[in-house]
């Protein structure tokens, strides 16, 4: 079980380095991909099947397929394809590397080896009906209100384009 | 009594505010009127001598008391603030040409807060009106001032609104080491008062400096003195005769309130560096105000020099000094709020204020010339003048203090400071004579012999200056009844 | 007791009227009441003197009290300030009389009798005080008063000028004064004469604090009775109309100092330091004095500084401790200074303002009276035996001559010169004047009206009489002042002896110099010792430089200014350099707020 | 090393990666991309949160986060759409009006 874990993980990792190195945007979004399609196999695999359905179908589904119908027709060449590196890239990583150094000192002393014994294996807790159960009964305003952010943002794209066409009708 | 004019003084902008704009005279009228009974109030309380006291709690946790007592400092204070304003309003009928409801509201405003500053026991109180009471005078000189008056507005609030800053600063320190001490979080002096037993000398010592370093601006002490130049040059005549009669006495007032009484200590400890200072900075404003060619900067450093001396005398731990300080308090504010009067008349007829542009006066205004000659003489501290009288018990005391500490410890750096502070009496001959040469005698400059007919002063005008000069001889003459009423006053301070 | 401040007040009312109605009423009435208030002043001391026991002191009410020092504003006559009133009333009344005449038809008549009244009733207030403080106010108040007089016709700057120098000179001496005033008001807790001097004289007195009172309040006398280093404003003064010269700068103001001195005489006796320092400023002021007088061509500058060194002469008498010989002196010599100032203005008057003695001549025949009078005073300063000049002088140079100290032998060979020098100038500018000469000049005269050359012969005559009828050993025992110094009896007949020929000696050379018509200038003479140059030039001028180049540049703009403005520039420096942190790059915020996180992570997790 | 510390240096990691992209790239999209990459990384650090103390709060919050990151990418693709109809480029560093 553990063994299959690692593999998915070091994919997604592996998926999101190439992501790094590609300069091409297309060639970027299709590491996305893969990066959030390993991602979702390891959810399956750590018990939250829902959490996995929904990154197949909202990530990599909606959003994916939108970034990459955008990396298909507009097709820009410009100057950031040709050099794609920033100037800050130096400091950047120093940066990161600083943050994951402390995060990953104080995972280690949180996560410690005792308190991953103590816990019990996940089961079922995670699965279809009783992660959807638990979420509705004690989330449901949540996830009304997500329901409400989408819809302001349908709202919000159809005026921006409206108001791209130049009518003042709003 | 004390309630009702306290009220009336309220509420005079409010009566202001509510007359018509385009009757001006009226507004005039109607305030010069309020103050003359307000200035007949407060001398009448004084006169009788029982207590005048105020207070009403706002909220007994924050120790913050509307707390209003009339004591034997600011009881002349306050009769000088309530004489100069009806003389200040008459002079701004026909000094001031545009929005004149305006100014005289800005006076009523001004009247109230300096009353209040005056009167304020309470420590934030104090603080509050000290600061609002810039306002008013920022619009009088921002407004209606002369040429660059914005650079001059400017420099005169920044300077008096960062030294009071740090003045708020000391009062919360104080405030805060009180309640450590005794628990009771209160603004009220008297119970600060106490502090200076318990705080630890180096505490009191920065207090002191914040404190000191709010009031030698207002005072103004140089080096911190050079907005009042600014200030004086640009206001309108109304606007500098109440900066220098009365907001510079503020300074003092709080010199004596405030840090005389709150640190002692402090202030037996560093007296011949705080003697020195004054000293040096009265020479300076004195010798300044002899190479100056604008009439009004002469008058404005020459308040400078006598402020420096009046400091001397309140640094000083003998009783003719203190009083003396006091006396010249009264004896300045009288003398510069004429000279500002006669410089703005002077303005007002032939619209310049360059000393040579002057000369012959003495013939073509006598009545002018006669009047401000007397003033000179005030101001130059000659004998049967109120100037003299003050400076003549300042000095006495510096001497005689300067005298014992050779004495006793002999130590004759005081004689130095005292002696160097007699210097001042010479300059202040050399630059009102040389004032008094260029515009009254002598030859009419070519400049203002294209305004021959300059009329000379009317009643009013005339009035005004004998107002002021006759307090000026009559407390020259017999100042010993306003001494009488210090002498308690000054055993309070605990002078040896 | 109040009368006393009746006589006081009286002058003050003739100038408050003169002063504020003056120029409604017509010349006539200005006069009278500008000459009625003195004389009646006078005539009421005479009568107060002469019917009742009037000396004493009253009191008018207290100035100031402190616990340890009370001031009240109190007169005091007694024999020594009745003399000196007597003389400020006297020749007052009689200058005023000569002024109706003398200021005859200049517009500001009135303007001109207010100020004589306000200097009389200041005098009075200075003869009459009982402590050192109703001095001072009279001193200032005098000062004041030579001040309006000097720049009386204001018109020309010069005279306004002449006017404020005076003030000024004067005001130094009275920064002296006023130290005195308070080291004694320190010491002996009082500041009224007889209480100081009786204190001084105590032994619980210390001598550093009397020597430092009597030096302070000698500078003030200095300053007041222009000796040497503050007599540059005597000269000066003469811009002033005539009159003003006779009555104020040569009777009574500039006798004030010696009056002051007199007064505090145990005071001067105790303070042992101070007195050779008088006796020696005294003397050189003299020499100075007689010396500049040789060369002068305005008859009125050669009074003046003929005044400057009989002042001298009587600080040396003060020096030595011979109180009585100098009010002596002070009193014979306000007399027949005073006729010769007046006849001098008669003499300017009528020849239309002319001052140079080099144009003058013949007047003997046309002004007869005049030259009678200015004969009599000119033989009492040159010390010719029989007049009262030769009387105090030798009373002087006697006291000086038997002085116990090494040096008075000096000052007394010293004034002797100057006795010489006094005679010398003062024949000269006689016989020049007098004498029948070519360059007189022949304009018909000014008429000279009798008002004016009748107060010129009574004080004529006065200045002589005073002399005879023995009426110094009269006021001897009247002042009672105290002796210290027995004359030697050798100096009886030595002292008149050498006086005598040396002033006979310099009156015959001056009547040569004047038939020669020999006129030596010596540069150092004709430049008054440079002392004018020293004060205008070089220390006005420093001062005025200093101030102007050194403080009201450097200091007030270059360094506190600019400290301002630094401060004002040094917030714009560091705002601009925050805003160049801002560079609009999206990813330049990502790396900051990155890097803020990984500060903030550090900070929580590992300080 | 189990499951669930390898599934917290996992997600730890992958949001240093999107972080790093979103900084080095200058390209618009891209920064986008590597947005939603350290998106990811914050959900698989979440599920791995709600692992270890056995709840599922940690689940349903990333569940909520996938409905917020679509309404987001909508916006975002739109707005970029719009920077491009205006400067036809997509150099990030051009677009820099807003500097002090």
């Amino acid at each position: 079980m553990l063994k299959l874990h690692l593999l998915f993980c070091c994919l997604a990792v592996a998926s999101a380095v190439v992501m790094l190195l590609v300069r091409h945007p297309m060639k970027m979004a299709l590491a996305l991909v893969a990066t959030m399609l390993n991602l979702a196999i390891v959810y399956g695999l750590s018990g939250a099947h829902v959490l996995a359905i929904g990154q197949v179908l909202i990530y990599v589904g909606a959003v994916m397929i939108f970034m990459i119908y955008v990396v298909m027709l507009l097709d820009i060449k410009d100057s950031s394809l040709v050099r794609p590196l920033s100037r800050y890239l130096f400091a950047a990583v120093v940066v990161l590397l600083l943050i994951a150094g402390i995060s990953y000192h104080q995972l280690a002393n949180t996560v410690t080896t005792q308190t991953l014994q103590a816990i019990t294996p996940v089961g079922d807790m995670l699965s279809f009906r009783q992660f959807s159960e638990h979420f509705l009964e004690e989330y449901w305003l949540h996830f009304e209100l997500s329901s409400v952010l989408l819809l302001v943002t349908t709202v919000a794209a159809i005026t921006v384009l409206n108001f791209k066409k130049g009518t003042e009708s709003l | 009594m004390f309630k009702f004019t306290l009220g009336l003084s309220l509420f005079l902008p409010l009566i202001l505010l509510l007359l018509p704009s385009q009757k001006e005279r009226v507004v005039a009228w109607v305030n010069m009127g309020i103050q003359l009974l307000l200035l007949a109030l407060f001398f009448t309380m004084l006169t009788n001598s029982e207590l005048c006291e105020f207070s009403f709690t706002l909220s007994e946790s924050l120790g913050l008391h509307y707390h209003l007592l009339i004591d034997e400092f600011n009881k002349y204070l306050i009769l000088l603030t309530a004489l100069i304003f009806p003389l200040v309003t008459y002079a701004s009928i026909d000094f001031i040409k545009t929005e004149k409801k305006l100014f005289h509201l800005m006076l009523a405003l001004s009247y109230l807060l300096i009353v209040q500053t005056f009167l304020a026991q309470n420590l934030l109180f104090f603080y509050a009106f000290w600061e609002c009471s810039i306002v008013p005078m920022f619009f009088i000189i921002g407004i209606w001032g002369g040429g660059n008056r914005l650079l001059a507005t400017y420099k005169f609030v920044l300077f008096t609104a960062l030294g009071s800053i740090l003045m708020l600063a000391a009062i919360l320190f104080l405030v805060v080491a009180n309640y450590k001490i005794s628990g009771v979080f209160t603004f009220e002096l008297q119970p600060l008062l106490r502090l200076q037993e318990t705080l630890p000398l180096s505490a009191q010592r920065w207090a002191f400096l914040a404190f000191a370093f709010a009031f030698m601006i207002k005072i103004p002490v140089p080096p911190f003195h050079t907005w009042l130049p600014y200030a004086h040059v640009e206001a309108p005549a109304p606007g500098s005769m109440l900066l220098a009669a009365i907001l510079l006495k503020m300074g003092a007032y709080g010199f004596i309130k405030f840090v005389l009484f709150l640190f002692p200590a402090v202030v037996e400890e560093w007296r011949l560096p705080l003697m020195a200072i004054f000293v040096l900075g009265a020479l300076y404003g004195s010798a300044l105000a002899f190479v100056q060619n604008d009439i009004k900067k002469i008058v404005a450093y020459s308040s400078i020099g006598h402020m420096g001396i009046l400091m001397l005398g309140l640094v000083t731990p003998s009783e003719s000094a203190i009083s003396g300080a006091m006396l010249s308090m009264l004896g300045h504010g009288l003398t510069s709020a004429a000279l500002f009067y006669s410089i703005g008349l002077l303005y007002e007829r032939l619209h310049t204020r360059d000393l040579f542009h002057f000369g012959e006066l003495a013939t073509t205004m006598p009545r002018f010339s006669l009047l401000f000659f007397l003033i000179t003489l005030s101001a130059m501290a000659v004998p049967p003048t109120l100037g003299f009288a003050s400076e003549f018990f300042i000095f006495l005391g510096a001497i005689s203090y300067s005298l014992k500490m050779v004495i006793t410890s002999n130590h004759y750096l005081f004689i130095a400071v005292s002696g160097a502070a007699m210097l001042t009496i010479l300059l202040g001959t050399l630059y009102s004579l040389r004032l008094v040469k260029y515009l009254l005698w002598g030859k009419k400059s070519e400049a203002s012999l294209l305004r021959a007919g300059v009329r000379d002063l009317n009643l009013g005008e005339c009035s005004v200056f004998t107002v002021l000069l006759l307090f000026i001889f009559v407390l020259g003459i017999y100042p010993q009844f306003i001494i009488e009423s210090f002498k308690l006053a000054i055993k309070g301070l605990s002078i040896s | 007791m109040s009368e006393l401040f009746l006589i006081l007040f009286f002058p003050l009312v003739g100038f408050l009227i003169n002063g504020l109605w003056g120029s409604r009423l017509q010349e006539k009435s200005c006069a009278l009441i500008g000459c009625a208030f003195p004389l009646l002043s006078l005539f009421l001391l005479t009568y107060k003197t002469a019917v009742s026991d009037f000396y004493g002191v009253s009191i008018l009410f207290t100035w100031v009290s402190f616990e340890n020092l009370t001031i009240d504003f109190a007169l005091k006559l007694d024999h020594l300030s009745l003399l000196m009133s007597f003389i400020v009333l006297g020749i007052g009344s009689l200058i005023h009389i000569y002024s109706t005449k003398y200021m005859h038809g200049d517009q500001s008549f009135a303007r001109y009798f207010s100020y004589l009244n306000l200097f009389l009733f200041f005098m009075l207030l200075l003869v009459l005080a009982n402590n050192l403080l109703v001095m001072f106010i009279g001193w200032e108040g005098v000062g004041l008063a030579s001040y309006l007089l000097i720049g009386f016709w204001y018109k020309e700057n010069e005279n306004a000028s002449s006017g404020a120098k005076a003030f000024i000179v004067n005001r130094i001496g009275d920064i002296g004064f006023l130290l005195g005033i308070f080291i004694l008001a320190f010491h002996f807790q009082t500041i009224n004469f007889d209480e100081i001097n009786r204190a001084a004289s105590t032994a619980n007195a210390s001598a550093t604090m009397i020597n430092l009172s009597a030096l302070f309040l000698f500078i003030g006398a200095c300053g007041k009775s222009a000796q040497l280093p503050l007599h540059v404003w005597l000269p000066d003064a003469m811009t002033g109309p005539t009159p003003v010269s006779a009555l104020i700068h040569a009777a009574t103001m500039v006798t004030a100092g010696i009056y002051m001195i007199v007064r505090l005489h145990p005071l001067y006796m105790q303070a042992t330091a101070v007195l050779p320092l008088i006796a020696v400023i005294g003397t050189l002021t003299a020499l100075l004095g007689a010396l500049v007088a040789t060369v002068q061509s305005d008859i009125k500058r050669v009074l003046a500084y003929s005044t400057v060194s009989q002042l001298g002469y009587m600080f040396a008498a003060l020096g030595v401790g011979a109180f009585y010989p100098a009010m002596l002196h002070l009193f014979t010599h306000a007399f027949f200074k005073a006729t010769l100032f007046l006849s001098a203005g008669a003499i300017i008057h009528a020849l239309h303002g002319e001052q140079d003695i080099y144009k003058m001549g013949g007047l003997a025949k046309k002004m007869p009276w005049n030259m009678v009078a200015f004969l009599l005073g000119s033989l009492c300063l040159a010390g010719v035996p029989l007049t009262s000049g030769f009387i105090s002088k030798e009373a002087i140079l006697m006291h000086t001559y038997s002085h116990s100290h090494s040096y008075s032998q000096t000052l007394t060979i010293l004034l002797l010169i100057t006795a010489a020098l006094t005679a010398f100038y003062i024949s000269k500018t006689f016989f020049l004047v007098f004498l029948p000469s070519k360059n007189g000049s022949e304009k018909p005269l000014h008429a000279i009206a009798f008002a004016m050359s009748l107060p010129v012969i009574a004080l004529a005559i006065l200045s002589i009489v005073v002399g005879l009828f023995h009426i110094p050993a009269f006021m001897e025992n009247y002042l009672n002042l105290a002796k210290s110094i027995t004359i030697k009896e050798e100096a009886h007949i030595l002292i008149p002896a050498l006086s005598l020929s040396l002033s006979a000696f310099a009156i015959a050379i001056a009547y040569l110099i004047t038939v020669k018509q020999i006129k030596i200038v010596p540069k150092i003479l004709e430049q008054k010792f440079y002392f004018d140059h020293l004060y205008e030039k070089v220390l006005l001028s420093t001062l005025r430089a200093f101030c102007k180049r050194v403080l009201a540049t450097i200091f007030e703009v270059k360094i506190i200014e600019a400290a301002i403005w630094s401060m004002r520039d040094l917030v714009l420096f560091s705002s601009r350099r925050v805003t160049l942190l801002t560079n609009g790059q999206i990813q330049w915020y990502v790396l900051l707020i990155l890097m803020a996180l990984s500060l903030l992570m550090v900070w929580w997790f590992y300080v | 090393m189990n499951q669930v510390e390898l599934l917290f240096y996992g997600g730890l990691l992958i949001v240093i990666i999107g972080l790093l992209g979103v900084i080095s790239r200058k390209n618009l999209l891209s920064i986008l991309m590597f947005q939603e990459l350290s998106l990811n990384g914050v959900n698989l650090v979440l599920v791995a949160g709600s692992i270890l103390h056995h709840n599922y709060h940690g689940a349903i919050l990333s569940f909520i986060t996938f409905i917020v990151t679509a309404a987001e990418m909508a916006i975002a693709i739109l707005i970029l759409l719009l920077l491009i109809k205006k400067r036809k480029t997509l150099d990030v560093t051009f677009y820099s009006e807003l500097k002090g």
